[in-house]
């Protein structure tokens, strides 16, 4: 069961998260004036990586705030949570600072 | 026009025994208003009505007492649970909307839809802890701290009165589970 | 490829089992291959098998980056249904169906088909409907399927509580009396030597790098841990890793990996003779031959090539599985684990064309593989040796997630794979 | 049976303390502190159990949780009645207390004469893999004929077969510091972490006591007292401290992420007082800041003909049998080892009054102090000698040994008659928790072992579980790697204690001169894995050890190779002529020991499985004979019979009664969210269909989502209660996710809207009253709201109150029909529903459940969200599309709705759906074709998703979704049944005309 930090409440375990997938798909401005290709790509494809990912999780049992979270899919290990609307955090710049 | 004003209120739930060490007691019907605000929009103004909303995330305030007694327990950046007496929640309720008239929030009487329980007893962190995962060390969570956190399969928040004494609130369908769960992990309690 | 047999194996047995030979060769990769399939799991080493066998494509090489049947293939919970809603899903794992039926004579392998039913309940009204509808599409598709009562799945799965105090009162079930369980190991070590014997190349401890393409953008060959292989067409099917392996080629597919969990107990004398499966409360059980209760668990909720999910899926599908046959709490987990499963938006497999000329995928079975392993190598092994799509993969395309003509078996019925 | 191998004294057995145990309907004497093993031994019974496959006579082998073989089925409670009984219990770990009932396993018809035992003559045929390569003809015959009786002779004991009485306790726990093992270096560990009273350390162990290999231990000595006295002192220590949790007979079985790791603490199972209900045991789910991990080591077999035999043992279980349980195993002992510490072992035996001999495959120049102080205590040893084989039927008799020449020839073979064989071929450090936590190992050559290399989660090993041995380098270890533990320094001082015997010569299969083809040298003891069977293995071209484990079984077992993993792994290297790391190691996965399903699941068993929500109004119901049913989480009314009434015919009663006078029904479940904000009219038109700003505060209208896929999500009325504020309600089953879809909207694309949701599912009770005389019931009961047609029309809302209790009141309707939803504060719930029943009786109010709700509102055509769409459904699809904006520019899954296929001809719409014999009830699910007479694979059109007899339309009525269906109504087609096809009609998916007031007015 992963520990994730919740940016308002501090660490707590992952039964009180739902985890919404990838983070940083910005739904578009103005749907209609995008492609059939475009749209399903923003639906559906995923980065899917090996290694760091942008992802989303909801602190559900516990305020009821959406958040981002850069993890690594490897080690599941969460390098850093942030506030959702903040940009990702430089991976590198956070492994410089380790 | 009949004179019905008869309907007297059930509680979701009538008390359980249980025999070890802790109690765990219902707590009768109480005046709840789930208040949400933007921090930004509260500005530092955060004692509305009497009740004390600076408190930082995951904190209970109280003031006042007795029948005045008015408690926030702010569950997250813009979302505190205020307590009442049950008899004093449609006042409390004109008057937070008065003063926060000019701000956008939003004010929603959820007195029914919660019901609460007292477990106290030397015991009483084990037996929340069998089914609430988080750290209720009094350093982790000392007395004055409130969450919304899990028991079991069941949504709850959870307040430390006192280091041996807290409320465990679910919703009211959820109430009997929680209620059976925290007597059967009384049974067991180290 | 010597043959194996009751006679063979008196034979061997007289002489102390000296004579048995390498079940696959290992060899040296060569510089250039007709058919490169990146990925040996079950799936990957049956596309080899078919291809060999059925299109006489023979210059093929199974790439494996650590050991064949080592992923999903000898990680799952060994179930073989076909009864899909949908004719696309339905005809897919019916042709797979068929194949197992006579896989074991086909690879003269005993693969362990065991057609020992596979029985769904149902505990709502809604999934009485849903299931209803699968019975009933199954039949004009000519897939056996029937409804029973609860008192007909007591009957056919005795260990079965169909208490009406039950949390979730068994309502009824769908039994697919051909569907069962196979030995997972068995087919792909059957598949392989079966390819191996007609020239395929098994090529294990070798991951595939990146993908070298013509100066008009197709295929050349692979860069791989052990060097540059030469291919004309190359077909991935790395399951969980697909992603990875296709971000190596330069595309992002839609698909996204999660841990999926399963387990056994201790082995026990038989106790439970078919194959159960309860979507409600999520749990999957059948005994293996080794007399292990085999049950299966669900994923986890995020993103992870770790084969390592959280405790709490495992209680839950526990207590699900003890919910229904409560004499079960006393037996133990003996062994967990997890695997990678690669997971679609409509939770129905891609098996086709690339945007890459000569690059095929073959993925997104997600929790569901192994009981499509022969009927996705055959298709699979069509597209590869004609370079279209055979009528039975036609349908899954990559592309139906622009136009949106989704599989989706999930949403329509609520049940897992 | 009496204990005549019990010695006089000594042992950590209380004397005062008596008990049996039941074994095989025997009664087997021993005391407090036995194991059944322990109590076997003292009886002189080393025949134990039969093996998995060749049912062979089998002993016991170890003293703790790597037995293998020692398999019982224990009946814990036999006096408390049936269900108390589990197979596969290790006698060696299982507490021996009065009542216990144990029976031995996999034999037929007795222990001693096993007819299964006919297995071990084929055993030439039962090769590795045998059954891959037979068994194939006839086709059918694998899963008829061969697969029962190779099913029949697997499995060891037999399954529970009754629903289990005992409980099962969950902890959650949190610990600064959380140690595994409490042999020498877990204490010591602890001890340093503990130190600092703010530190919170528990400290798990598996045994019933702590100590660890020092239980066994008389001889050694620390800080100049004897080692047991400093366990006690650390124990006592310990105790003393607040900060410490210290669990026995507490296994660490799963290292999750995040330092969650999982304990399984045996809290009843060894106590013959244990009050009924108290847990069986309980699983601790400890969060640890750090982890030290002291688990230890296991003792290695050798590899020789017939090393199963009953009475050959692991060296140093032999050892703790004699000075921990003070029991002889036997008369006469040989010790066969390549390990200097099973000299321990030879000399604590010969002091306890065994007859001892040494066989030691190392020369002796290799042997260190170990070989004088053996012979010094006037033991034979026999250096540089193999054991060729065992003899002996169910009991070792003696070795046939032979001195192993410079060129590694086979010298002359003696035979040295014993009735116990105490075996070492070293040392593996026990790394399961280390590699579960993701930790790399590496292969250590100097001690032919893996042990932790880089950690991958906060935590460390200390002592023999990273390969230390000796007892002075492993409390030191122990001691810093408690102080690391806690941020302290890691260079504690150096420990006094006595020096061990340590360093051995990794042997893999003893030197024999016998046909290795003939011959059975158990690898695994339980799977009954040969050297044989992994040649064979190898040969046949699995060489990855992953490979060979599956093909032969080895490390599959019940104890999960923690006897046979190094064994086998060397076995490969040395026939691969490859290193060891280049075979690879298999990753352990959790559970460590096997762990019974009961103390995973805990507490969420019978009542406490999955919650059942219940209405306020719930009570009412059940008192006045409502069936229910169960949807999601809740359970509802389904209907309401009365005397002699099947569910027909109650749903025929109550649905003509909705459209003759009045039904009430309870419609709590809905899910409400209360949406308010100066944005909210705003949020609304992004997350619906439909258009918002135009509803007047007090209108209501039915509300359409989607996903961003365009596929029909949820639907529900929504009322606006103000400007700034709607009463959205959902689906039953729909609310929790409802709500989060619009939080994660709200949250994550529109930050910037002032707009809050509540979910109000649970403070409201609701009580629909349909039906042309629902006004008049009502009336009464209203106050400060106007009920007429004009003042309160359909589809508008007001609050006031009913009965004296406040209200929010919706003239809508679900049926058709005139109709109320009356919300009120949920306590009070039960007292209007009942207020209002009561004066209804005076119109012919009726109860009714869901099933007549879903008659009532299909014989209507509408549709409800989950049974007429699947999720592959768009609004045009079910008929719905007047609900979706064609002006506003974008709401979530409005640019799905224009991908090519969403929009192709042909794709499934709702329709009515008629049959030929209108007493005909097609089935719900029955799919729909153009031409029965076809052949199979037939084309499907369509399938029925809601059906039903229709008391008020006087047949049946069903409602389909049919490829193209509305340009087909009045088409003739065929929906299957249970034996065949029956005929309808397709026709508009209304079926119903309402008389008088209609809700559509």
């Amino acid at each position: 069961m992963l520990l994730i930090r919740c940016p308002y409440c501090g660490e707590r375990p992952e039964t009180e998260f739902h985890c919404g997938g990838e983070a940083h798909i910005a739904r578009p401005d103005t749907p209609a004036d995008i492609s059939d290709a475009d749209w399903g790509s923003f639906l559906y494809t995923r980065t899917n990586p090996k290694g760091l990912h942008a992802e989303r999780w909801l602190h559900a049992h516990g305020c009821g705030r959406w958040f981002n979270a850069l993890r690594d899919t490897v080690s599941d290990a969460f390098v850093t949570t942030y506030e959702m609307g903040t940009p990702r955090p430089d991976p590198i710049s956070e492994t410089a600072k380790a | 026009m009949l004179d019905v004003n008869l309907a007297s209120r059930a509680p979701a739930l009538a008390p359980r025994s249980s025999d070890a060490g802790v109690t765990v007691a219902p707590l009768g019907p109480q005046g709840r208003l789930s208040l949400r605000i933007k921090p930004a929009a509260l500005g530092d103004d955060t004692a509305i009505d009497g009740f004390d909303l600076s408190g930082p995330i995951n904190s209970r305030r109280s003031a006042g007492d007795g029948a005045a007694t008015r408690t926030a327990l702010r569950l997250g950046p813009d979302e505190w649970m205020l307590l009442c007496p049950a008899d004093d929640v449609e006042e409390r309720s004109e008057a937070l909307a008065a003063a926060l008239n000019d701000t956008a929030h939003s004010l929603v009487d959820v007195s029914h839809r919660d019901v609460s329980f007292v477990v106290a007893g030397a015991e009483a962190d084990s037996v929340i802890n069998a089914g609430c995962p988080i750290d209720l060390a009094l350093a982790a969570f000392p007395v004055g701290a409130a969450t919304r956190t899990l028991l079991g399969k069941a949504e709850i928040v959870l307040t430390r009165l006192a280091e041996d004494r807290f409320t465990v609130t679910s919703w009211r369908s959820f109430a009997p589970y929680v209620q059976g769960f925290l007597v059967e992990a009384a049974r067991h309690q180290l | 490829m010597r043959r194996f047999s009751l006679t063979s194996l008196l034979k061997e047995a007289a002489s102390g089992h000296q004579g048995w030979k390498r079940q696959w060769r290992a060899p040296e990769p060569k510089k250039e291959y007709d058919v490169v399939i990146v990925g040996g799991g079950g799936h990957g080493l049956a596309t080899a098998y078919y291809l060999a066998t059925v299109h006489g494509v023979t210059k093929v090489a199974v790439l494996e980056k650590g050991w064949i049947g080592g992923g999903n293939t000898g990680r799952n919970t060994t179930i073989v249904r076909s009864n899909y809603l949908f004719d696309e899903s339905a005809a897919l794992y019916e042709h797979a169906m068929k194949l197992w039926e006579g896989l074991s004579q086909e690879l003269n392998y005993n693969v362990m088909f065991s057609q020992r039913g596979v029985l769904m309940l149902v505990h709502n009204h809604h999934d009485v409907i849903s299931f209803k509808r699968h019975v009933y599409a199954n039949r004009l598709n000519g897939i056996d399927n029937e409804w029973l009562t609860p008192e007909e799945c007591k009957e056919f799965c005795p260990p079965l509580s169909i208490s009406p105090d039950l949390r979730y009162p068994v309502l009824g079930g769908a039994l697919q009396r051909r569907g069962g369980t196979a030995r997972h190991d068995a087919v792909a070590w059957g598949y392989a030597r079966g390819a191996d014997a007609r020239g395929v190349d098994i090529i294990q401890n070798c991951e595939v790098l990146g993908l070298r393409r013509t100066s008009d953008g197709a295929v050349a060959g692979v860069e791989t841990s052990r060097g540059f292989i030469g291919a004309k067409r190359v077909g991935v099917v790395a399951a969980g890793h697909t992603g990875v392996v296709m971000s190596r080629f330069g595309l992002k597919m839609p698909v996204e990996s999660v841990p999926l969990q399963a387990l056994v107990s201790e082995p026990v004398k038989p106790v439970f003779p078919c194959v159960v499966m309860s979507n409600a409360v999520h749990a999957y059980i059948s005994q293996s031959d080794k007399g292990e209760l085999v049950i299966g668990a669900g994923t986890d909720q995020y993103v992870s090539y770790s084969q390592q999910g959280g405790i709490q899926i495992v209680s839950h599908t526990l207590d699900a599985i003890c919910e229904l046959f409560p004499q079960f709490t006393r037996m133990r987990m003996l062994r967990s684990w997890g695997g990678i499963v690669d997971v679609t938006p409509d939770r129905s497999p891609i098996l086709g064309k690339t945007p890459i000329p000569g690059l095929f995928v073959n993925c997104g079975w997600g929790t569901g593989g192994f009981k499509a392993t022969p009927g996705s190598g055959h298709v699979f092994a069509h597209t590869l040796a004609t370079g279209e799509p055979h009528p039975i993969n036609a349908p899954f395309s990559l592309d139906r997630f622009r136009t949106g003509r989704l599989i989706d078996e999930a949403a329509a019925a609520a049940v897992a794979h | 049976m009496s204990q005549p191998f019990r010695r006089a004294s000594g042992g950590r057995i209380d004397r005062n303390r008596p008990l049996t145990v039941s074994f095989n309907g025997k009664t087997l004497e021993g005391f407090a502190g036995d194991t059944v093993a322990s109590m076997l031994l003292a009886s002189g019974q080393h025949l134990a159990g039969r093996s998995f496959k060749y049912h062979r006579p089998r002993g016991i082998l170890s003293h703790g949780s790597d037995e293998p073989s020692a398999l019982l089925s224990v009946d814990w409670r036999h006096d408390r009645g049936p269900g108390y009984r589990d197979p596969n219990n290790r006698a060696s770990v299982v507490e021996a207390r009065d009542g216990l009932v144990v029976k031995t396993q996999n034999h037929w018809p007795s222990l001693a004469l096993d007819i299964g035992a006919v297995n071990d003559l084929l055993s030439p045929i039962f090769v590795a893999g045998f059954y891959y390569k037979t068994f194939m003809w006839p086709k059918r015959f694998w899963d008829k004929v061969y697969e029962p009786i190779i099913r029949k002779a697997a499995g060891l004991g037999e399954a529970p077969e009754y629903p289990d009485p005992d409980h099962y306790a969950n902890r959650h726990a949190h610990a600064d510091v959380l140690i595994v093992g409490a042999g020498p270096a877990g204490l010591a560990a602890a001890l340093t972490a503990s130190a600092d009273a703010s530190k919170r350390v528990i400290l798990a162990d598996e045994g019933a006591e702590p100590g660890g290999a020092l239980l066994n231990d008389l001889t050694s000595t620390i800080d100049g007292q004897p080692a047991m006295d400093w366990v006690e002192d650390a124990v006592a220590t310990l105790d003393g401290r607040e900060n410490v949790i210290l669990l026995p007979r507490t296994t660490g079985f799963g290292y999750y992420n995040h330092n969650h790791v999982c304990l399984v603490e045996r809290v009843s199972d060894h106590r013959a007082d244990a009050p009924e209900g108290l847990a069986r045991e309980r699983l601790w789910q400890v969060r640890a800041r750090q982890v030290v991990l002291a688990t230890g080591s296991h003792e290695r077999p050798l590899v020789f003909e017939n090393n199963d035999k009953p009475g050959v043992m692991l060296a140093e279980s032999l050892r703790a049998y004699v000075n921990r349980w003070a029991v002889l195993p036997g008369d006469a002992l040989i010790v066969v080892t390549a390990a200097a510490s099973a000299y321990r072992t030879a000399l604590d035996a010969k002091a306890a009054g065994m007859r001892v001999e040494i066989v030691d495959i190392r020369l002796g120049a290799d042997c260190g102090p170990e070989l004088a102080a053996a012979r010094d205590a006037g033991i034979t040893v026999r250096t540089g000698h193999t054991v060729i084989r065992a003899l002996g039927g169910n009991r070792v008799g003696a070795l046939v040994v032979a001195p192993i020449g410079t060129d590694g020839s086979i010298g002359p073979k003696l035979t040295l008659d014993c009735d116990c064989v105490a075996m070492s071929g070293g040392w593996t450090p026990s790394v399961h928790l280390f590699s579960q936590s993701r930790g790399k190992l590496a292969f250590d050559t100097e001690i032919d072992a893996f042990v932790p290399d880089k950690s991958v989660q906060a935590e460390r090993s200390a002592g023999a579980c990273r390969g230390l041995y000796d007892l002075g380098a492993v409390l030191a270890d122990g001691f810093a790697a408690g102080s690391d533990a806690i941020g302290g320094a890691a260079s504690p001082q150096p420990v006094e204690a006595s020096a061990a015997f340590t360093g051995f010569q990794p042997v893999r299969v003893l030197p024999s001169d016998a046909d290795p083809s003939r011959i059975k040298a158990f690898v695994d003891f339980q799977n009954d894995v040969t050297v044989k069977d992994i040649k064979l293995a190898v040969r046949e071209g699995f060489e990855s050890i992953e490979h060979v484990k599956r093909y032969t079984t080895t490390g599959m077992a019940t104890d999960q190779g923690k006897t046979s993993n190094m064994n086998a792994l060397g076995l490969v290297a040395g026939i691969l002529n490859r290193p060891i790391p280049a075979v690879g190691t298999t990753t352990f996965r959790p559970p460590y020991t096997p762990v019974s399903f009961g103390a995973l699941i805990g507490p969420a068993r019978n009542e406490l499985f999955d919650p059942v929500r219940k209405t306020p109004i719930d009570g009412w119901a059940a008192q006045n004979g409502a069936v229910f049913e169960p949807v999601g989480l809740w359970r509802r009314a389904r209907y309401f019979p009365q005397a002699g009434e099947d569910m027909q015919a109650a749903l025929a009663r109550e649905t003509k009664a909705v459209r003759s006078t009045v039904g009430i029904f309870d419609a709590s479940t809905l899910g409400k969210i209360e949406v308010v904000g100066p944005d909210a009219a705003e949020f609304m038109n992004r997350i619906y269909t439909n258009a918002w700003n135009k509803l007047k505060t007090g209108g209501c209208r039915y509300g359409l989502m989607l996903r961003e896929d365009g596929f029909v999500y949820d639907d529900g009325v929504v009322a606006r209660l103000a400007e700034n504020r709607f009463h959205v309600t959902t689906t039953t089953g729909g609310a929790p996710r409802v709500l989060r879809h619009m939080e994660d909207y709200l949250q994550t694309e529109w930050p910037d809207l002032d707009v809050f949701l509540t979910s109000i599912t649970e403070q409201w009770a609701v009580i629909a009253l349909q039906g042309p005389k629902a006004r008049d019931v009502l009336e009464p009961f209203v106050s400060e709201i106007e009920l007429s047609e004009t003042a309160f029309p359909h589809m508008t809302v007001k609050t006031g109150s009913v009965c004296g209790v406040p209200c929010r009141l919706f003239r809508v309707s679900f049926t058709g029909e005139l109709g109320y939803e009356v919300n009120v504060p949920a306590d009070y719930g039960e007292a209007v529903w009942t207020t209002l029943f009561n004066a209804g009786q005076k119109h012919g109010i009726t109860p009714y459940g869901t099933e007549a709700m879903h008659v009532l509102r299909a014989e209507v055509g509408y549709i409800v969200v989950g049974q007429e769409t699947d999720g592959t459904a768009t609004p045009d699809d079910v008929g719905l599309s007047g609900l979706v904006s064609k002006v506003k520019p974008d709401f979530v899954g409005k640019r799905s709705l224009s991908r090519p296929d969403m929009v192709a001809a042909g794709r499934r719409q709702l329709v009515g759906l008629l049959t030929k014999d209108p007493n005909e009830v097609l089935d719900e699910g029955a799919q729909v074709v153009k031409d029965p007479g076809q052949p199979i694979p037939m084309k499907m059109i369509g399938h029925v998703t809601s059906s039903y007899r229709s008391e008020n339309c006087g047949r049946s009525i069903a409602m389909a979704m049919i490829d193209d269906g509305r340009a087909r109504i009045g088409e003739t087609v065929f929906a299957t049944t249970p034996t065949g096809f029956t005929e309808a009609v397709i026709a508009p998916a209304v079926f119903y005309e309402v008389k008088g007031e209609t809700a559509d007015a």
